[in-house]
Protein backbone atom coordinates (compact mmCIF):
# COMPACT_ATOMS: atom_id res chain seq x y z
CA UNK A 1 0.00 0.00 0.00
CA UNK A 2 1.24 3.93 -0.81
CA UNK A 3 0.96 6.67 1.24
CA UNK A 4 1.65 10.16 0.77
CA UNK A 5 4.26 11.90 3.97
CA UNK A 6 3.62 15.33 4.06
CA UNK A 7 6.40 17.86 6.30
CA UNK A 8 5.65 21.16 7.06
CA UNK A 9 7.58 24.22 8.76
CA UNK A 10 10.42 22.98 11.26
CA UNK A 11 9.43 19.73 10.34
CA UNK A 12 10.14 20.26 6.40
CA UNK A 13 14.00 21.50 7.13
CA UNK A 14 13.82 18.27 9.50
CA UNK A 15 13.60 15.72 6.56
CA UNK A 16 14.53 17.53 3.72
CA UNK A 17 11.54 16.97 1.72
CA UNK A 18 7.88 18.51 1.50
CA UNK A 19 6.14 15.63 0.44
CA UNK A 20 7.58 12.03 -0.37
CA UNK A 21 4.80 8.73 -1.65
CA UNK A 22 6.16 5.82 0.82
CA UNK A 23 5.15 2.16 0.60
CA UNK A 24 3.73 1.13 4.13
CA UNK A 25 2.30 -2.35 5.36
CA UNK A 26 -0.72 -3.05 7.49
CA UNK A 27 0.22 -2.68 10.89
CA UNK A 28 2.95 -0.06 10.63
CA UNK A 29 2.98 3.25 12.65
CA UNK A 30 3.20 6.64 11.46
CA UNK A 31 6.17 6.79 13.68
CA UNK A 32 7.99 3.78 12.31
CA UNK A 33 7.16 5.54 8.52
CA UNK A 34 8.77 8.78 9.36
CA UNK A 35 11.80 7.35 11.55
CA UNK A 36 12.71 5.28 7.97
CA UNK A 37 13.38 8.93 6.20
CA UNK A 38 15.00 9.87 9.49
CA UNK A 39 17.01 7.68 11.64
CA UNK A 40 16.54 8.51 15.58
CA UNK A 41 13.21 10.34 15.30
CA UNK A 42 11.74 11.45 18.06
CA UNK A 43 8.57 13.22 17.75
CA UNK A 44 7.29 13.31 21.50
CA UNK A 45 10.05 14.83 22.36
CA UNK A 46 9.88 17.62 19.86
CA UNK A 47 6.12 17.68 20.49
CA UNK A 48 5.25 17.07 16.91
CA UNK A 49 2.12 15.53 16.05
CA UNK A 50 0.55 13.19 12.96
CA UNK A 51 -2.50 13.93 11.15
CA UNK A 52 -3.89 11.23 8.77
CA UNK A 53 -6.07 12.21 6.18
CA UNK A 54 -6.26 15.98 8.13
CA UNK A 55 -7.55 14.43 11.67
CA UNK A 56 -5.21 14.15 14.13
CA UNK A 57 -3.61 10.39 14.67
CA UNK A 58 -1.30 8.83 17.49
CA UNK A 59 1.90 8.31 16.25
CA UNK A 60 1.56 4.65 17.35
CA UNK A 61 -1.40 4.19 16.12
CA UNK A 62 -1.39 0.80 13.26
CA UNK A 63 -2.14 2.07 9.66
CA UNK A 64 -4.14 -0.18 7.77
CA UNK A 65 -5.62 -0.14 4.48
CA UNK A 66 -7.82 2.59 5.06
CA UNK A 67 -4.72 4.99 5.07
CA UNK A 68 -4.06 3.26 1.63
CA UNK A 69 -3.44 6.72 -0.75
CA UNK A 70 -3.96 9.27 1.94
CA UNK A 71 -1.97 11.45 3.07
CA UNK A 72 0.00 11.41 6.58
CA UNK A 73 1.60 14.38 7.78
CA UNK A 74 3.78 15.47 10.57
CA UNK A 75 2.40 18.64 12.24
CA UNK A 76 4.98 20.81 14.24
CA UNK A 77 3.83 22.66 17.20
CA UNK A 78 1.18 25.28 15.53
CA UNK A 79 1.73 29.24 15.35
CA UNK A 80 -1.28 30.61 13.48
CA UNK A 81 -2.86 33.43 14.17
CA UNK B 1 -24.40 27.63 10.67
CA UNK B 2 -23.13 29.26 8.08
CA UNK B 3 -19.08 28.58 7.84
CA UNK B 4 -17.28 31.13 5.24
CA UNK B 5 -13.36 30.13 5.83
CA UNK B 6 -10.29 31.34 3.48
CA UNK B 7 -7.09 30.95 3.13
CA UNK B 8 -5.65 33.44 0.96
CA UNK B 9 -2.00 34.65 0.05
CA UNK B 10 -3.57 38.10 -0.71
CA UNK B 11 -4.86 40.94 1.80
CA UNK B 12 -8.21 40.21 3.55
CA UNK B 13 -10.83 41.68 2.51
CA UNK B 14 -14.10 40.85 4.21
CA UNK B 15 -17.06 39.94 2.75
CA UNK B 16 -20.38 42.07 2.72
CA UNK B 17 -23.38 40.45 4.66
CA UNK B 18 -26.41 39.65 3.55
CA UNK B 19 -29.55 42.08 5.25
CA UNK B 20 -29.45 41.37 9.02
CA UNK B 21 -32.59 40.31 10.73
CA UNK B 22 -32.31 38.41 13.33
CA UNK B 23 -28.25 38.83 14.26
CA UNK B 24 -28.17 40.91 17.25
CA UNK B 25 -24.40 40.94 17.96
CA UNK B 26 -21.12 40.78 15.42
CA UNK B 27 -18.16 40.08 17.25
CA UNK B 28 -14.62 40.67 14.87
CA UNK B 29 -11.07 40.00 15.41
CA UNK B 30 -8.39 40.99 13.41
CA UNK B 31 -4.75 39.49 13.99
CA UNK B 32 -1.94 42.19 13.02
CA UNK B 33 1.46 41.83 12.54
CA UNK B 34 3.51 43.36 15.41
CA UNK B 35 6.78 45.23 14.30
CA UNK B 36 8.81 43.07 17.24
CA UNK B 37 8.95 39.38 16.92
CA UNK B 38 11.25 37.74 19.60
CA UNK B 39 12.88 41.32 20.70
CA UNK B 40 13.71 41.69 16.87
CA UNK B 41 12.66 44.46 14.71
CA UNK B 42 10.88 43.19 11.68
CA UNK B 43 9.03 44.18 8.29
CA UNK B 44 6.66 41.06 8.57
CA UNK B 45 5.89 37.58 8.98
CA UNK B 46 5.69 34.61 6.84
CA UNK B 47 3.33 31.95 7.22
CA UNK B 48 2.55 28.33 5.75
CA UNK B 49 -0.26 26.36 6.26
CA UNK B 50 -1.68 22.35 5.58
CA UNK B 51 -4.63 24.26 4.05
CA UNK B 52 -7.08 20.85 3.47
CA UNK B 53 -6.54 20.21 7.19
CA UNK B 54 -6.78 23.47 8.45
CA UNK B 55 -9.50 24.38 6.25
CA UNK B 56 -11.39 20.96 7.97
CA UNK B 57 -9.67 21.45 11.94
CA UNK B 58 -11.61 25.14 11.46
CA UNK B 59 -14.43 22.99 10.90
CA UNK B 60 -14.43 20.80 13.40
CA UNK B 61 -13.56 23.87 15.93
CA UNK B 62 -16.60 26.16 15.04
CA UNK B 63 -18.35 23.15 15.00
CA UNK B 64 -17.26 21.68 18.33
CA UNK B 65 -18.16 25.39 19.78
CA UNK B 66 -21.27 25.72 18.28
CA UNK B 67 -23.03 23.07 20.48
CA UNK B 68 -22.09 25.72 23.62
CA UNK B 69 -22.23 28.70 21.96
CA UNK B 70 -24.49 28.61 18.84
CA UNK B 71 -24.15 30.99 16.16
CA UNK B 72 -25.44 32.56 13.07
CA UNK B 73 -22.22 32.50 10.46
CA UNK B 74 -18.84 32.59 11.20
CA UNK B 75 -16.03 33.66 8.69
CA UNK B 76 -12.60 32.87 8.80
CA UNK B 77 -9.83 34.15 6.68
CA UNK B 78 -6.33 33.05 7.36
CA UNK B 79 -3.55 34.51 5.04
CA UNK B 80 -0.52 32.60 4.21
CA UNK B 81 2.97 33.92 2.19
CA UNK B 82 4.34 37.04 3.24
CA UNK B 83 2.09 39.01 5.77
CA UNK B 84 3.52 42.98 6.66
CA UNK B 85 3.67 44.93 9.84
CA UNK B 86 0.43 46.77 9.96
CA UNK B 87 -1.63 43.66 7.93
CA UNK B 88 -4.16 41.58 9.20
CA UNK B 89 -3.03 37.76 9.39
CA UNK B 90 -6.39 36.25 10.87
CA UNK B 91 -9.60 37.56 10.43
CA UNK B 92 -12.53 35.90 12.36
CA UNK B 93 -16.12 37.26 12.21
CA UNK B 94 -19.08 36.11 14.34
CA UNK B 95 -23.02 36.81 14.10
CA UNK B 96 -25.14 35.69 16.14
CA UNK B 97 -28.51 36.62 17.97
CA UNK B 98 -26.54 37.76 21.50
CA UNK B 99 -23.31 38.64 22.22
CA UNK B 100 -22.62 36.43 25.42
CA UNK B 101 -22.23 33.43 22.50
CA UNK B 102 -20.74 35.71 19.78
CA UNK B 103 -17.81 36.88 22.06
CA UNK B 104 -17.23 33.00 23.51
CA UNK B 105 -17.25 31.48 19.70
CA UNK B 106 -14.97 33.80 18.69
CA UNK B 107 -12.52 33.99 21.67
CA UNK B 108 -12.73 30.40 21.92
CA UNK B 109 -12.05 29.41 18.17
CA UNK B 110 -8.65 31.73 18.96
CA UNK B 111 -7.99 30.15 21.34
CA UNK B 112 -8.16 26.49 20.14
CA UNK B 113 -6.90 28.16 16.78
CA UNK B 114 -3.80 28.21 18.48
CA UNK B 115 -3.62 24.82 19.33
CA UNK B 116 -4.34 22.82 16.39
CA UNK B 117 -4.52 24.56 13.25
CA UNK B 118 -1.87 23.61 10.68
CA UNK B 119 -0.65 26.92 10.12
CA UNK B 120 2.56 28.49 11.05
CA UNK B 121 4.89 31.35 11.11
CA UNK B 122 7.70 29.90 9.62
CA UNK B 123 9.73 33.32 9.46
CA UNK B 124 10.35 37.00 9.61
CA UNK B 125 11.78 39.46 7.58
CA UNK C 1 -4.68 54.80 25.93
CA UNK C 2 -6.65 56.70 23.59
CA UNK C 3 -10.44 56.91 23.77
CA UNK C 4 -12.55 57.94 21.15
CA UNK C 5 -16.67 58.14 22.30
CA UNK C 6 -19.37 59.37 19.88
CA UNK C 7 -23.01 59.42 20.55
CA UNK C 8 -24.86 59.94 17.57
CA UNK C 9 -28.01 59.53 15.65
CA UNK C 10 -26.70 59.01 12.05
CA UNK C 11 -25.25 55.74 10.86
CA UNK C 12 -22.19 54.52 12.32
CA UNK C 13 -19.05 54.83 10.65
CA UNK C 14 -15.98 54.11 12.32
CA UNK C 15 -13.29 56.13 11.89
CA UNK C 16 -10.09 54.94 10.26
CA UNK C 17 -7.19 53.65 12.22
CA UNK C 18 -4.03 55.04 11.96
CA UNK C 19 -1.00 53.07 10.47
CA UNK C 20 -0.66 50.47 12.72
CA UNK C 21 2.87 49.09 14.13
CA UNK C 22 2.91 47.62 17.46
CA UNK C 23 -0.74 46.26 17.51
CA UNK C 24 -1.38 42.45 17.35
CA UNK C 25 -5.59 42.54 18.00
CA UNK C 26 -8.63 44.13 17.06
CA UNK C 27 -11.71 43.14 18.64
CA UNK C 28 -14.62 45.16 16.80
CA UNK C 29 -18.35 44.38 18.66
CA UNK C 30 -21.66 45.28 16.57
CA UNK C 31 -25.17 45.29 18.28
CA UNK C 32 -27.79 45.67 15.91
CA UNK C 33 -30.95 45.92 16.05
CA UNK C 34 -32.97 42.51 15.49
CA UNK C 35 -36.51 41.81 14.35
CA UNK C 36 -38.37 41.03 17.36
CA UNK C 37 -38.79 42.66 20.24
CA UNK C 38 -40.25 41.25 23.04
CA UNK C 39 -42.18 38.63 21.16
CA UNK C 40 -43.21 41.78 18.62
CA UNK C 41 -42.08 42.24 15.20
CA UNK C 42 -40.34 45.17 15.11
CA UNK C 43 -39.32 47.56 12.10
CA UNK C 44 -36.86 49.86 14.47
CA UNK C 45 -35.91 50.71 17.84
CA UNK C 46 -35.76 54.62 19.53
CA UNK C 47 -32.82 55.14 21.73
CA UNK C 48 -32.49 57.78 23.91
CA UNK C 49 -29.65 59.35 25.91
CA UNK C 50 -28.09 61.77 28.50
CA UNK C 51 -25.25 62.68 26.30
CA UNK C 52 -23.05 64.19 28.72
CA UNK C 53 -22.96 61.82 31.39
CA UNK C 54 -23.18 58.54 29.10
CA UNK C 55 -19.90 59.79 27.64
CA UNK C 56 -18.59 60.52 31.31
CA UNK C 57 -19.40 56.79 32.33
CA UNK C 58 -18.03 55.13 29.37
CA UNK C 59 -14.64 56.89 29.91
CA UNK C 60 -15.41 56.02 33.55
CA UNK C 61 -15.76 52.01 32.59
CA UNK C 62 -12.80 52.16 30.16
CA UNK C 63 -10.51 53.35 32.44
CA UNK C 64 -11.66 51.04 34.90
CA UNK C 65 -10.85 48.16 32.73
CA UNK C 66 -7.81 49.45 31.45
CA UNK C 67 -6.10 48.85 34.76
CA UNK C 68 -6.40 45.25 34.03
CA UNK C 69 -6.38 45.21 30.79
CA UNK C 70 -4.59 47.60 29.46
CA UNK C 71 -5.14 48.46 25.84
CA UNK C 72 -3.69 50.96 23.21
CA UNK C 73 -7.17 52.81 21.44
CA UNK C 74 -11.32 52.46 22.46
CA UNK C 75 -13.85 53.49 19.96
CA UNK C 76 -17.13 53.12 21.12
CA UNK C 77 -19.70 54.78 18.76
CA UNK C 78 -23.67 54.84 20.41
CA UNK C 79 -26.49 56.10 18.27
CA UNK C 80 -29.67 57.64 19.69
CA UNK C 81 -32.91 58.56 17.82
CA UNK C 82 -34.58 56.03 15.20
CA UNK C 83 -32.41 52.95 14.68
CA UNK C 84 -33.84 50.85 11.87
CA UNK C 85 -34.03 46.73 11.89
CA UNK C 86 -30.11 45.69 11.27
CA UNK C 87 -28.81 48.34 11.98
CA UNK C 88 -25.88 49.28 14.21
CA UNK C 89 -26.75 51.00 17.66
CA UNK C 90 -23.52 50.28 19.24
CA UNK C 91 -20.46 49.77 17.71
CA UNK C 92 -17.18 49.26 19.82
CA UNK C 93 -13.58 48.54 18.75
CA UNK C 94 -10.35 48.07 21.22
CA UNK C 95 -6.95 47.40 19.95
CA UNK C 96 -4.20 45.83 21.88
CA UNK C 97 -0.81 44.58 22.00
CA UNK C 98 -2.33 40.97 22.63
CA UNK C 99 -6.18 39.13 22.30
CA UNK C 100 -6.54 38.89 25.83
CA UNK C 101 -6.56 42.09 26.88
CA UNK C 102 -9.02 43.25 23.67
CA UNK C 103 -11.22 40.74 23.83
CA UNK C 104 -11.69 41.22 28.02
CA UNK C 105 -12.14 44.85 27.45
CA UNK C 106 -14.40 44.62 24.75
CA UNK C 107 -16.64 42.19 26.99
CA UNK C 108 -16.21 43.89 29.93
CA UNK C 109 -17.26 47.24 28.70
CA UNK C 110 -20.29 46.00 27.40
CA UNK C 111 -21.04 43.88 30.31
CA UNK C 112 -20.64 47.54 32.28
CA UNK C 113 -22.09 49.72 29.34
CA UNK C 114 -25.52 47.36 29.90
CA UNK C 115 -25.84 48.27 33.98
CA UNK C 116 -24.49 52.21 34.10
CA UNK C 117 -24.20 54.10 30.89
CA UNK C 118 -27.52 56.24 30.39
CA UNK C 119 -28.55 55.12 27.03
CA UNK C 120 -32.54 53.78 26.70
CA UNK C 121 -34.26 51.98 24.18
CA UNK C 122 -37.71 54.23 24.99
CA UNK C 123 -39.88 52.93 22.03
CA UNK C 124 -40.19 50.50 19.36
CA UNK C 125 -41.90 51.15 15.48
CA UNK D 1 -29.74 77.89 45.70
CA UNK D 2 -30.86 76.68 42.13
CA UNK D 3 -30.52 72.79 40.51
CA UNK D 4 -31.41 71.76 37.13
CA UNK D 5 -33.78 68.62 37.52
CA UNK D 6 -33.53 66.46 34.82
CA UNK D 7 -35.19 62.93 33.75
CA UNK D 8 -35.21 60.41 30.76
CA UNK D 9 -37.42 57.66 29.43
CA UNK D 10 -39.78 56.20 31.92
CA UNK D 11 -39.28 59.05 34.05
CA UNK D 12 -39.76 62.03 31.69
CA UNK D 13 -43.41 60.48 31.14
CA UNK D 14 -43.51 59.97 35.35
CA UNK D 15 -42.56 63.58 35.93
CA UNK D 16 -44.23 65.21 32.95
CA UNK D 17 -40.96 67.11 32.36
CA UNK D 18 -37.47 66.75 30.89
CA UNK D 19 -35.54 69.45 32.88
CA UNK D 20 -36.83 71.89 35.54
CA UNK D 21 -35.08 74.35 37.66
CA UNK D 22 -35.78 74.28 41.52
CA UNK D 23 -34.18 75.99 43.93
CA UNK D 24 -32.86 73.52 47.26
CA UNK D 25 -31.25 74.53 50.58
CA UNK D 26 -28.42 72.81 51.96
CA UNK D 27 -28.78 69.46 53.38
CA UNK D 28 -31.90 68.51 51.22
CA UNK D 29 -31.56 65.60 49.40
CA UNK D 30 -32.24 63.94 45.51
CA UNK D 31 -35.59 62.42 47.07
CA UNK D 32 -36.90 65.38 48.86
CA UNK D 33 -35.93 67.51 45.46
CA UNK D 34 -37.81 65.29 43.24
CA UNK D 35 -40.83 64.28 45.81
CA UNK D 36 -41.55 67.73 45.31
CA UNK D 37 -42.68 67.31 41.79
CA UNK D 38 -44.50 63.93 42.06
CA UNK D 39 -45.89 63.34 45.67
CA UNK D 40 -44.97 59.73 47.12
CA UNK D 41 -41.74 59.06 44.61
CA UNK D 42 -40.38 55.73 46.30
CA UNK D 43 -36.94 55.80 43.93
CA UNK D 44 -36.04 52.83 45.56
CA UNK D 45 -38.96 50.76 44.77
CA UNK D 46 -38.77 51.65 40.67
CA UNK D 47 -34.89 50.70 40.55
CA UNK D 48 -34.19 54.39 39.81
CA UNK D 49 -30.90 55.83 40.70
CA UNK D 50 -29.97 59.78 40.81
CA UNK D 51 -26.74 61.39 39.05
CA UNK D 52 -25.36 64.77 40.11
CA UNK D 53 -23.28 66.87 37.35
CA UNK D 54 -23.18 63.08 35.48
CA UNK D 55 -21.94 60.78 38.61
CA UNK D 56 -24.19 58.36 40.46
CA UNK D 57 -24.92 59.28 44.05
CA UNK D 58 -27.39 58.21 46.51
CA UNK D 59 -30.93 59.28 46.83
CA UNK D 60 -30.53 60.20 50.42
CA UNK D 61 -27.11 62.20 49.84
CA UNK D 62 -27.19 65.59 51.10
CA UNK D 63 -26.67 68.06 49.01
CA UNK D 64 -24.56 71.22 49.39
CA UNK D 65 -23.14 74.33 47.75
CA UNK D 66 -21.15 71.75 45.39
CA UNK D 67 -24.49 71.12 44.01
CA UNK D 68 -25.58 74.79 43.31
CA UNK D 69 -25.76 75.18 39.44
CA UNK D 70 -25.19 71.83 38.83
CA UNK D 71 -27.41 68.85 36.87
CA UNK D 72 -29.65 66.32 38.99
CA UNK D 73 -30.81 63.43 37.14
CA UNK D 74 -33.10 60.89 37.91
CA UNK D 75 -31.15 57.20 35.43
CA UNK D 76 -34.35 54.82 35.41
CA UNK D 77 -32.53 51.79 34.84
CA UNK D 78 -30.50 51.81 31.37
CA UNK D 79 -31.14 50.07 28.04
CA UNK D 80 -28.52 50.72 26.32
CA UNK D 81 -26.44 48.92 23.33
Amino acid sequence: MRIQLLTFATARDYFGFAEKEVSFNDGESSKVLFAKCKAGFKPEELGWRVALDGEYIEWNEMLDKKANGKDLAVIPPVSGG
Amino acid sequence: MDTHIRIISRQVEKEDLPRLENTGAIVEFSGTVRHEENDQNILGLEYQAYENMAIRQIKKIVSDLSDEFPCQRVDVIHRIGRVLVGETSIYVRVLAKHRFEAFNMCMGFMDRLKQDVPIWKIGSF
